[in-house]
This record gives structure tokens, C-alpha cells and sequence, in this order.
């Protein structure tokens, strides 16, 4: 396999998961928003893939494999399965509206292009320049997880953040240990899976999720 | 998820189906159409039942497809080559509807659709009504019929284009 | 990249010959790409629709009917189509649809284009205004909110570009990225492309945006703009928007798909780029319109969040395009 | 010769001002336009000289300032500006002689004029800080009594001049601070000496100078967010007033930047440009957004003007950095296309100024919501400002276009600079000149389309004439300009280059291949105006003579003039025309959470049912939010210090001593 190409591919999947964090503060419908995780996922597996035939490295093709089916098929799935629960679902209103929080995440990429700039300066190669794609997502991904009021698209947001920190971590390390990687997909995927008993749970109490509400029956 | 919702815009897989519920026409009368390929109308509801525009409608839908002919209906009468008109002309749309073919550009027609606007139909001397269009402006094309149905409106309108 | 006529290559003639003919090309090929958009929503409906060369058969019987002008217009009415049609046949010219030598190599420069573009929608909206109607002047103000939101992301989407290929210049863009085919996969290359696909869809009023094709007066945004116009004046500015529709398509196929480009300058060449040119055009419009079939016109409110989305993307573009760099 | 020249342009408009104040009724103003116009041509003598040969002349002379004595020196940077104002004054003085006439002027009206313009001539020739700062409180002093000239009374004037006076003062104390700051560190107050020994200074202390000067200059640029002023005074001074500070006086704060930051402190550290582009950022995108949504013409203008300021600041703020960064082609570049367009700015804003006033004196109103139709009523003003106003919206084959263009090329290829805060402020540039035009656009379709098209809105609209040939020369003149250096912007780049390189601290090389267009040698982009405009009069020609030749039949020759199209309505007036403010309504929506409209509905109701209302009445007022924000709790501040200090004094001499010898204490502490 041509360098060059490789490299084609690794920043191509790397602006795809960074397009996707915009694309999900962009679509308020949730479903999109899944769809754009399992994207996120797949591109994220290929670039470990990429990487792996690159350097010969198993290991890391073993995590390629993980980080597809974790990310791309299962947590989606799961998520799926809790919207598909209560139809028509979408995230009605933001705490930030749709055109502020876009230009919010046009700067924030600006501002991790500045930050990890200066970071990646430390040891220039063609993967750590990539870095600030990550970081980017990461941001971005904190946003949608503060700003955002359904409870699905919250974890959407956490999801996003953990798909950056495993693009900043497949760049900056070329290939993560393999633990730390399952580690952090398997805590999402509990993560996931007590939203959906929650979710399941709330839905038969109150019938749809929404934190304000949780709010109000605290106090 | 993205190949679902794929699958979810039907209208695509139709195009690739490519299935097609228009019926065939018969072959058109070539001879003396005023806008030869390209006509654009003007609808003016002069006092309808609105049964008239459920028919116009129709004429419009997959089945009979008068725009394959080269017809449209379009929003402003500057836009028009003539008038669409339906109903008989009630007392406060007459002048409207003169003002409408007005602002029509020549050359122009106006195509009295259904039994009320050739003649007055059932609503003939009745209160409030001018009369039939041809009291009001001259009609170039009637429409017989209450309501008229889609294939006889796609045929008169036919006669426009030539197609 | 000298400003002057005679530059190295062809001669004269042979360039302004050249430009005539992407002129020419966007002149018939515009209203041959609307009535392609229209047959495939017609399919898509299950109808036969009308033939795709129904946008010609009314513009020759528009240029033959009367002229109207309300009585309170000045003579913007007048202008104002004339105007749309020069500036959009002068970026058809200036643009490497066809061949990347225009004849005035000083002009082919992209910020040129969108400003000729922009030229072309002041005079329609000021025509749209000039009547003194209600609907006219709503046409306009909504015209021209869209274009004030959509213009930037056009600008900084082409300027992904133009950072890449460290120039403006358009032939210069087209042919480096020829130079390197590495680019077309580039991420800031398919962001930008993204954000342009939405101005595209703005600028030329189609769905989910505006409703081409809409009688209701309220929910229109171009159309009510020229609800005055009548006979010759709205032949001219249905040519306009064709043209601009044509030239549009054209310009976001050769810088993304940039094969096939005549860069010689002989005849042959020049047929084949206009051959492709063509080729890429009406696979463009096929795909927007049916996008346009499966979605739904967005609540007029709702459209600055889409074009709001495509400035963001596009910023995005020249930030990934500076960290690959 | 030029120095002759200059002080000729200097003592004219001088003596003018002695006329306006002595002559009897309409001779006054005779009198005084002409002689101010023949200072200014002879003012664009002396600049032109300097700019066509480049040889800066020095003036010193002991008389007429004690203890200093005057230093003047016109270097190329500094004759731009000269000429700039110069032009400006001559259309505003011509526009003058006929804006007056309608009522026999106040001597201060007539006197203010010139006296204005001879202070706006003198400011960028002075060459020692005591001059300037002299220089610069008399334009102050003057530009103020000329706001309040026309109208004193009005409350909004009044208000207006309150407003101008604090922000130009506290602008004026921090030049003073920031420059005698300067002069006492460099040992001498002769800017020649000061930009010799900067070296010597510490960056602290030249970086509390620039941050300093910068605020004032800032202010008097009008650069958020210390604009307030700006769009209270200008629209209240009388036209040819707001023509000469927004075409002239809002350059000289442009210049004060340039001039300390570049010449005297020798281009100093990055964050001082990324600090000004940031300025220029703000201004350009808040003045364009609050242009789009403003009503009242001249308000537009004023906002517009803040709009443009930006665009200039980040122009200049790009090239600071890109010369501190080293890429001395690029900062010449950035630089000479700032100062075009802050030239061009000066053109088409002095024309829609006088335009907006030619409007006022036709109608009586500034209200876009009352005016309409006056096209046919005004042809001639309709023209000129309908030049100003596509200019302004960077129309190709106009002179704002040109001068965009070079600023989008300038910031494009500064990408190729690898720093990344450079490249950060870069983008953040082309996106604010980006969002910038779509919104100026808006704004000026707006101020052209509502006013002058369609049907008068009112019977002061109805009975409008078109204005005087004295008032149409001045404008005549602005609009000849905004047309000539569209279609050959090259004829300004030898003048242009002299200038920036004299801006930019060692001088730039040059970037652009001399010609009637636009070429960036080395940098690959160039343009052709004159031929683009070929083109377009060419396509022009053609399609309509391509319908002529449309086979039509006799009676259809001729365009049919019919009522417009009103869905068959019975009767349609001019009240269901669409207003400004309905026009600029979905883009105030849009931006509602920058714009911060406010509304009020009230709805009476029919005493019969409460379903049918009787009268529904609706206010809508956008308020510069900043104002709001950032003023307000300051003003209330300081008026709640001022009561509290009120109490403390309570007549008794002991207090008023303890004062004293409290802060001698002080002093002598801060000396110890």
C-alpha cells in the first residue's frame, strides 16, 4: 500500500470524524444523530485498520476490529433501540439555538487548531499534525453534552468526546494499548446500556425523557 | 442506520423502478394551437363550488399529466398566456377578474372550465351573480361539464400547445 | 498568470472563441438542466412530465409576447433583467467551464465570480422592489437575507480551495488540482463541497430552501421577486436564473471533478471539455433533484440554520486544510 | 512647491472660516465654499506632489506655538490622508453652497465648515507630539461646534454632541497620556527623533503607549466598541458635516494607528495587530449587521461607516502581523489594500452622505419608512447615490470591488504564512469581509429600493424636486471617482504603493505589476475591472438587442404600462408597500440574539367582543446593544459617584483642607 495513499486515507477519516461532530450539532433529529456515531465509528475503525496494515501492527487490528463493531454497530444499535422506544423523537430545543452553537463549534475548531498546534509542534509527524481533528471533535462533543436537553443526545455528546480521545489517541501513539481502548469502549458501552434500563424505566413512570422534567421531580 | 434511511425515501427507489402510472394520450391535434409547445395559465376562481378545482387538480396528478404537454398553471398573471377560469362570476369577483386578464401580456385566451363559467349552470340569475364569464371577458375555450373531468380538461388544454 | 489578452498559448481569437462557446453552452445548457430536474421529479412522481426542452420552448414564446412595466417603475425595471443575464453570461465567460483559458485570463478569478453573483441578485431584488408592491419588496428582503447568509459560506467554501491551490485564480485551481489527484479525497476538499452544495441549493432557489414552483404568494422567495415581470423581462430573467443555475453546477463540478477540462486550448479539446462539462452537469442536477424529491421545504426560519451549517462546514474546510496541511 | 501648495490648502479654508463668521447673509456662504474649495485643490496639489515624487517636505517654525514652536512634515503616508480629505472637502464645500440655501445660515454654520476641513488638512502633516496633539483637540473643537451648527436645539442633537464630546475627550486624554508618555521616554517630542530612537525603549512601556494611543485613535475610527458616537453624531451634523467625518476625520484615527504603531514604535509585538484585527473583526461585522437593520438613512450610513472602519482595521491589523512575522511582500500587500479601501470609502460613504442629505433637504425626512419613488422625483441625486450605494456593496467595475478584492487577495495568500494565530486572525478576516458583504448588500439594496423605488410613502415623498446644481456638482464629483478607480483602480497603485511602503515600519516592496488592473506578480490573482466591464456592457448590448430582433407583432412593440400587480385588489396604495423595516425583518430575526430588537404590541379591543381588536398598534426599536450592555452601567456608575461625592464636600473649610493636604501626602509618597 502507496505512503501517500495511507496517509490520504488516515486524514480523510479524521475529517470525517470531525465533520460528523458538526453534522450532530447541526441535525436535531436523534436519529441522524446515531447514524452519524455508527459514521464516526466506521471511519474511526478504518483509520486503526489503515494504521495496522501500514505498520504490520496486530494489535491494532485487533482494536480496528473492536472500535467497529463497539462504535459502529453496537452502541449505535443500543441507542437505536432506546429512541426507537419513544417515536418522533427529536431534540426540540437546544439550550443554544441551532445558528449560535454552529458558529460556537466553528470557533472551537479554530481554538484546538491554535492549542494542539502548539502541542503537536513538540513532535511534528504526518499523524500528530491530525491531532487538532481530534481535539476539535472533543470540544465539539462537550458542547453537544452541555448544551443539548434529551437525555440520548447527551450521551451522543459523550460518545462523541470518547471517538475524539480515541482519534487523538490513535494519532498522537499511532495505535493505543490495546486495553486502554477496549477499556474505554466497554465503560461507554455500560454507560449505554444503564441509559437504556434508565431510559426504559422513566418511559414507563413518565413516558418520554427529558432532564428538565428529572429536575422538577427533585425538587 | 444510513442504508435504513435510505430505504425510508421511497419517492428514489420509485425513480429507479422507474414505475409510471400516466396513461398514454391520444395522438394531439396539431392544427392552429395559439402557443405552439408552451402555455402557461393564470387560475381564477370567479365563484367556484370548488368542484371544478378537485378536477383541475386531477388534471395535473400522475393519471392524466396535462404538464407533459407543455402546460403549467402559474402564480402570476404577468406569468400567464391566458386565464384558467372557473364558477360563474359572483357580483365582487367581477372586477378582478377583469383586472386579472388585464395584467395578462398579449397575445392571450381565457378557458371557461365547467358548466357554471360557459353558462351559469345551476347558479344562472341566481343572487349576487354577475353572470357567465362571456359577460365579463371573452372566452376564447369552454370546458363543458359539472365538473368537467380531468382527461376533457387535459384535452382543451391540449388544444393551447398543440402537443 | 498575467492579466494581459495576449498571453502565452492560443491566440486571441481562438480564447475569446472559447469563451463565446462557455457562454453559449451555459445559455442553452441552463435551461436544458432545469427541464432535466423537472423530468426527474416528474419519474419520481410516476408522471411522464414535460420534455426536457420545455424551458427553451417558453423562453421563445416569452421573448414574443408584450412587455408590461407597472406604472410606478423606473428604469431598474428595465435594467434589471439585462443586467442579471450580462453579469451571469460575463462569470460563464470568465469561469474554466469548458477550457481553463478564458480570454481574459485577469478575470478568471474566483471572488469575480461570486461578486458577479452577487451583482446579479442586487439587481433582481432591486428589481424586485422597484414595482412598489407588497409581494415584490417581501421577494426581495427574503432574497436577499438568504443571499447575505449563503454568500459568506460560498466565499470561504471556495476559498478552501484557493488556500490548497495557493491561489484565487480559477484555471489556476482547476489545474492543480489536476496536478494532484491526492487532493480530490482530501477532507477539506468533501467539506467544501458539502458547504457548496448547500449554497448551490440557496442561490438557485430550489428545496428545501425555496419552492420553484409554488402559487402561494407568502411562502415564495424568488418567485415573488418577479411576479412583475411579464413577456420579454421575465424571459430575460428566467435565462438569468438558468444561466446562473448552469454556471453554478458547472463550476462545483470542475473544481471537485476538474477531468476532462480542455488546458490546451485546440479544438478538439475544447469539444470533448464540453462534452464532459455536459456529463458532470446533468449527473449534478440529477442528484439535487432528487434530493429535492425526498425532502420537505424547510419553514423560511429554519433556513439559516442549514446555511448557517454550510458557513460552518466551510470554516471547518480551511481549518482541516491548514492542520493537513 | 508642494509645501507652498499645502500651506495654501492650509490658510484658505482658514481665512474661509473668517469669512463665514463676518460676511452679511448670502454672501457668507459664497464666499466661504469657494475659498475653502480652492484650499483643498490646492491641498491636493501639495499631497499629490509628495505622492507622485515621494520626497517628504519639513516645516518648522517657531511663531506660532510658544515653547514648541510648529513642526510640520508630509510624508507619503501622510499626503494620502491629506488628499483623501482634500477631495472630500472639495465635494463638500461645492454641496455646501446650495445645502445651505434654504434658509440664510448662522455664521457658525458657515464659519464651522472650514475650519473643520483646515484642522482635518492639518492633523497628518503635523510632526512633533505637541503639534499633533494641538492638531488633533482643534479638529476635536471644531468638528464639535460643526455638529452642533445646524440644529443645536433639538434634543437628539444636543444628546448626539454629549455623547460625541465625552468619547472624543477620553479618546483625546490617552493619546495625550500615551504620546507625552512616549516623548519624555524617547527624550525628545519630534516624531523624526522618536521613530529613530525607538530601539532604546523597553516593549512594556511601548506597549502601554500603542495600547493607549489605540484607544483613542480606536475611538475616533469608530471601531467597536467605542463606536456609540458614531452613529448619533453623524447622522445629527448637517450633510456636508457628516460627509467630511465620516469621508476624513474616522481616516485620521486609521492613521494615529499607523502612525504610532508603525512609524514611531517600529511595528512592536504581534498581539498590538491581533488586538487591532480583533477591533476590525467586531466593527466590521456589528456596523454591517446594525447597518442592515437601521432605518433612518444617515443612521445606516453611520453604521455602514463603522462596517468599513473594520474592514480597514483588519486590513491594517493583518499587516502588522505579517510584518512582525517577517513577510514584508504579503504586509505591503494587506496594507496598500487597506488604505485603497479606506480611499474608496472615503469616496462612495462622502457620496451617500450628501445623497442622504440631498434626501433630507428634499423631503424633510431621513426615514427610509416615509420616502419612496424619489428616482423619478430626483433622477440626478438617484444616479450618484445609487453609485455610492452598489459601490459600497462591491459592485465589479466599481472602486469597492477593487479594493475588497485586493484585501481578500491580500489575507489569502497571507495563509501561506506559518504562523498559526496569524492564520487564525487571517480566516477570521476573510470570514467577517465575507459575512460583511451579504449584509452590506442587504443594507444598501434597502436604502436604494425603499427610498428611491417604488411609490412615495408620503406627501413630503410626493412633492419632492430635485436639488440644486451646486449640491449635484459635489456629488458629481464623489460619484466620477467611485466610477474611475472601478474600472482603472490601477492609476492609484504608484500612489497607493509609496503610501503603504512610507506605513509599514522598513518599508514594503513592491507587490503588484504596475497597469490598469489589478496583478499580483509573484502571487498568481489578478484582475481586469476595465475589461469586465467591457464584457458586461458587451453582454449588455447583446441581449437587448438579441429581444429587439424578437419577432413580435406591431401593436406589441412597445412595453405595456399597466397598474402593478395586485392580486385583482379593488384599490392598492402606497401603505401596502413593503418599508424598511419590514425588509430588514427576517434578517433582524435571524440575528436576534446580536440585534436585541424591541417590540411592542398593544391591541385594544372592540367593546363588543374581545375576538375583534379595534386598533393594534406595534413599536419595534433596535438599540445598539453595546450601548446598552457596556454604557449604560458605566453612566449610572459614574452618576452614583457623583451624588456620593456631592455629600462628602458639605462646605466646611477643614474638610476641603484635609482634602488637600491628603493628597499632597499622596504626591509626596508617590515621589518618595
Amino acid at each position: 500500500m502507496r505512503p501517500g495513499a495511507a496517509l490520504d486515507v488516515v486524514e480523510l477519516a479524521a475529517g470525517v470524524v470531525l465533520a460528523g461532530a458538526v453534522l450532530a450539532l447541526w441535525r436535531k433529529d436523534l436519529r441522524a444523530l446515531i447514524s452519524v456515531l455508527s459514521l464516526q465509528g466506521a471511519s474511526l475503525a478504518t483509520l486503526a485498520a489503515v494504521l495496522a496494515v501500514h505498520d504490520g501492527d496486530v494489535g491494532l487490528g485487533v482494536v480496528a476490529g473492536v472500535v467497529l463493531v463497539a462504535k459502529g454497530l453496537v452502541i449505535p444499535g443500543l441507542l437505536a433501540r432506546v429512541v426507537r422506544a419513544d417515536p418522533g423523537s427529536r431534540e426540540t430545543a437546544p439550550l443554544v439555538n441551532v445558528p449560535a452553537s454552529l458558529v460556537t463549534a466553528a470557533i472551537l475548531v479554530v481554538v484546538s487548531y491554535l492549542v494542539a498546534g502548539r502541542l503537536t509542534a513538540l513532535f511534528p509527524n504526518a499523524l500528530t499534525r491530525l491531532a487538532p481533528l481530534g481535539l476539535a471533535t472533543v470540544l465539539v462533543g462537550f458542547f453537544v453534552l452541555v448544551t443539548r436537553r434529551k437525555a440520548v443526545s447527551q450521551i451522543v455528546g459523550l460518545l462523541l468526546v470518547d471517538n475524539g480521545v480515541a482519534l487523538v489517541a490513535f494519532l498522537l501513539t499511532a495505535g493505543v494499548p490495546l486495553l486502554v481502548e477496549l477499556g474505554a469502549s466497554l465503560d461507554v458501552l455500560l454507560v449505554v446500556v444503564v441509559l437504556q434500563v434508565l431510559a426504559t424505566t422513566m418511559r414507563a413512570r413518565f413516558g418520554h425523557i427529558d432532564l428538565d422534567q428529572l429536575r422538577e421531580l427533585h425538587d | 442506520m444510513i442504508t435504513s434511511s435510505i430505504v425510508r425515501r421511497t419517492p428514489l427507489f420509485a425513480a429507479l423502478r422507474g414505475h409510471r402510472v400516466t396513461e398514454a394520450a391520444p395522438p394531439p391535434a396539431r392544427d392552429g394551437a395559439p402557443f405552439p409547445g408552451s402555455a402557461q395559465l393564470r387560475h381564477v376562481d370567479a365563484g367556484s363550488c370548488n368542484g371544478c378545482e378537485v378536477e383541475i387538480a386531477q388534471a395535473f396528478a400522475p393519471v392524466c399529466d396535462a404538464g407533459r404537454f407543455g402546460i403549467r398553471l402559474v402564480a402570476s398573471p404577468r406569468h400567464a398566456d391566458g386565464l384558467l377560469v372557473t364558477g360563474v362570476v359572483t357580483r365582487n369577483m367581477a372586477t378582478p377578474l377583469r383586472k386579472t386578464l388585464e395584467a395578462v401580456p398579449r397575445p392571450r385566451v381565457v378557458v371557461a372550465c365547467g358548466d357554471c363559467a360557459v353558462s351559469g349552470g345551476i347558479f344562472a340569475g341566481a343572487y349576487g351573480v354577475t353572470g357567465p364569464i362571456s359577460d365579463v371577458v371573452p372566452v376564447d375555450v369552454e370546458i363543458p361539464g359539472c365538473p368537467p373531468e380531468p382527461a376533457m380538461i387535459t384535452e382543451a388544454l391540449r388544444g393551447l400547445t398543440g402537443r | 498568470m498575467t492579466a494581459t489578452l495576449a498571453a502565452a498559448g492560443p491566440g486571441l481569437w481562438a480564447r475569446i472563441g472559447a469563451s463565446v462557446l462557455q457562454v453559449a453552452a451555459v445559455a442553452v445548457g441552463g435551461p436544458l438542466l432545469l427541464g432535466l430536474m423537472a423530468k426527474v421529479r416528474a419519474r419520481t412522481e410516476g408522471r411522464v412530465g414535460p420534455p426536457i426542452t420545455q424551458g427553451l420552448f417558453d423562453l421563445r414564446k416569452l421573448v414574443r409576447k408584450e412587455a408590461i412595466r407597472a406604472e410606478h417603475t423606473s428604469a431598474v425595471a428595465a435594467m434589471a433583467p439585462l443586467v442579471l443575464v450580462a453579469s451571469a453570461a460575463v462569470a460563464a465567460a470568465v469561469t474554466p467551464l469548458v477550457t481553463t483559458r478564458p480570454a481574459v485570463t485577469g478575470g478568471a478569478d474566483v471572488f469575480v465570480v461570486v461578486y458577479l453573483l452577487l451583482m446579479g441578485s442586487v439587481a433582481l431584488a432591486l428589481g424586485g422592489l422597484d414595482a412598489g408592491t407588497a409581494f415584490g419588496g417581501m421577494g426581495s428582503s427574503r432574497a436577499m437575507t438568504i443571499g447575505a447568509i449563503s454568500e459568506p459560506a460560498l466565499l470561504v467554501g471556495i476559498l478552501a480551495l484557493a488556500v490548497q491551490a495557493h491561489t484565487s485564480n480559477l484555471p489556476g485551481i482547476v489545474t492543480a488540482s489536476l496536478a494532484h489527484p491526492g487532493w480530490l479525497a482530501s477532507p477539506q476538499r468533501l467539506l467544501a463541497l458539502a458547504a457548496l452544495v448547500v449554497v448551490v441549493i440557496a442561490e438557485t432557489g430550489r428545496i428545501p430552501i425555496d419552492n420553484p414552483s409554488t402559487h402561494l404568494e407568502l411562502t415564495m422567495i424568488h418567485e415573488a421577486m418577479i411576479l412583475e415581470q411579464a413577456g420579454p423581462d421575465l424571459a430575460l430573467v428566467t435565462m438569468g436564473e438558468a444561466m446562473r443555475l448552469g454556471l453554478l453546477l458547472g463550476l462545483v463540478a470542475n473544481l471537485f471533478f476538474p477531468w476532462g477540462v480542455d488546458g490546451s486550448g485546440g479544438g478538439l479539446a475544447v469539444l470533448i471539455g464540453l462534452v464532459v462539462l455536459g456529463a458532470k452537469a446533468t449527473a449534478l442536477a440529477a442528484l439535487i433533484a432528487l434530493v429535492e424529491v425526498s425532502t420537505a421545504k424547510l419553514r423560511l426560519f429554519r433556513v439559516p440554520e442549514l446555511l448557517a451549517g454550510g458557513f460552518v462546514l466551510a470554516v471547518v474546510a480551511v481549518t482541516t486544510g491548514l492542520v493537513t496541511r | 512647491m508642494s509645501t507652498t501648495a499645502y500651506l495654501i490648502g492650509l490658510g484658505a479654508p482658514c481665512a474661509a472660516a473668517l469669512l463665514g463668521a463676518v460676511l452679511p447673509g448670502r454672501r457668507r456662504l459664497l464666499g466661504a465654499a469657494l475659498l475653502s474649495a480652492l484650499g483643498c485643490l490646492a491641498a491636493l496639489v501639495g499631497a499629490g506632489e509628495v505622492l507622485v515624487s515621494g520626497h517628504p517636505f519639513v516645516l518648522h517654525t517657531a511663531a506660532v506655538l510658544p515653547l514648541t514652536g510648529v513642526d510640520l512634515s508630509l510624508d507619503p503616508l501622510g499626503a494620502l490622508f491629506v488628499a483623501t480629505t482634500a477631495v472630500v472637502g472639495l465635494a463638500a464645500s461645492c454641496y455646501s453652497v446650495g445645502y445651505g440655501s434654504h434658509a440664510t445660515p448662522s455664521r457658525t454654520t458657515t464659519a464651522m465648515l472650514p475650519a473643520f476641513l483646515a484642522t482635518l488638512l492639518l492633523v497628518p502633516a503635523a510632526a512633533s507630539v505637541a503639534t499633533f496633539l494641538v492638531a488633533w483637540e482643534l479638529m476635536a473643537l471644531t468638528s464639535l461646534l460643526a455638529l452642533l451648527s445646524e440644529h443645536r436645539r433639538r434634543p437628539e442633537t444636543r444628546d448626539a454632541a454629549q455623547w460625541y464630546a465625552a468619547m472624543t475627550h477620553i479618546g483625546a486624554a490617552a493619546i495625550l497620556l500615551g504620546l507625552v508618555l512616549l516623548a519624555t521616554h524617547a527624550g525628545s517630542q519630534s516624531f523624526a527623533a522618536i521613530a529613530a530612537h525607538h530601539r532604546r525603549l523597553s516593549t512594556p512601556l511601548t506597549s502601554v503607549v500603542f495600547v493607549l494611543t489605540l484607544l483613542g485613535f480606536a475611538s475616533k475610527a469608530g471601531a467597536v466598541p467605542l463606536h456609540v458616537w458614531l452613529p448619533r453624531a453623524h447622522p445629527e451634523a448637517p450633510s456636508p458635516v457628516s460627509a467630511l467625518m465620516s469621508g476624513a476625520m474616522v481616516n485620521l484615527g486609521i492613521y494615529g494607528i499607523l502612525r504610532v504603531g508603525e512609524d514611531l514604535l517600529g511595528g512592536g509585538e504581534l498581539w498590538w495587530w491581533l488586538l487591532v484585527a480583533t477591533l476590525g473583526v467586531a466593527s466590521a461585522f456589528f456596523g454591517a449587521l446594525h447597518a442592515a437593520a437601521s432605518t433612518d438613512a444617515k443612521r445606516l450610513l453611520a453604521y455602514s461607516t463603522v462596517d468599513n472602519v473594520g474592514l480597514v482595521l483588519i486590513g491594517v491589523g493583518a499587516a502588522g502581523a505579517l510584518a512582525v512575522g517577517g513577510e514584508r511582500v504579503l504586509a505591503g500587500l494587506v496594507l496598500l489594500a487597506a488604505l485603497f479601501h479606506l480611499v474608496n470609502h472615503a469616496l462612495f460613504k462622502g457620496g451617500l452622505f450628501l445623497g442622504a442629505g440631498a434626501l433630507q433637504h428634499a423631503t424633510g425626512t431621513r426615514d427610509l419608512d416615509r420616502l419612496g419613488g424619489l428616482a423619478r422625483k430626483m433622477p440626478a441625486t438617484a444616479v450618484f447615490f445609487g453609485i455610492g450605494a452598489l459601490s459600497i456593496s462591491a459592485v465589479p467595475g466599481l472602486n469597492g470591488f477593487a479594493s475588497e478584492w485586493l484585501l481578500l487577495e491580500g489575507l489569502l495568500h497571507g495563509f501561506a504564512s506559518h504562523s498559526a494565530v496569524t492564520e487564525a486572525a487571517l480566516l477570521a478576516g476573510v470570514a467577517a469581509l465575507a459575512i460583511t458583504g451579504g449584509l452590506t448588500a442587504t443594507a444598501f439594496v434597502k436604502a436604494l429600493g425603499v427610498g428611491f423605488l417604488g411609490q412615495p410613502r408620503t406627501e413630503g415623498a410626493r412633492a419632492a424636486r430635485e436639488v440644486g446644481p451646486s449640491m449635484l456638482a459635489g456629488m458629481a464629483i464623489l460619484a466620477v471617482g467611485c466610477v474611475v478607480l472601478g474600472v482603472v483602480p490601477g492609476v492609484m497603485l504608484p500612489v497607493l504603493d509609496r503610501a503603504a511602503s512610507a506605513g509599514l515600519a522598513g518599508g514594503a516592496p513592491h507587490a503588484l505589476r504596475p497597469g490598469l488592473g489589478l496583478d499580483l506578480a509573484s502571487l498568481r490573482g489578478a484582475i481586469q475591472p476595465g475589461l469586465l466591464v467591457v464584457g458586461l456592457l458587451a453582454a449588455l448590448v447583446v441581449a437587448w438587442g438579441a429581444l429587439r430582433l424578437a419577432p413580435r407583432s406591431a401593436e406589441l412593440r412597445l412595453p405595456r404600462r399597466a397598474e402593478a400587480w395586485g392580486c385583482g385588489r379593488e384599490l392598492q396604495t402606497a401603505r401596502m408597500e413593503i418599508t424598511a423595516t419590514s425588509f430588514a425583518e427576517p434578517l433582524q430575526r435571524v440575528f436576534a440574539d446580536v440585534l436585541r430588537p424591541d417590540h411592542d404590541l398593544e391591541v385594544t379591543h372592540a367593546a363588543e367582543s374581545r375576538y375583534f381588536p379595534e386598533a393594534i398598534s406595534f413599536h419595534q426599536r433596535v438599540d445598539d446593544a453595546i450601548e446598552r450592555v457596556v454604557y449604560r452601567p458605566v453612566i449610572t456608575a459614574v452618576a452614583w459617584w457623583g451624588r456620593l461625592a456631592r455629600r462628602v464636600p458639605n462646605g466646611s473649610v477643614h474638610r476641603y483642607l484635609a482634602f488637600g493636604f491628603a493628597a499632597l501626602v499622596l504626591v509626596l509618597v508617590v515621589l518618595a
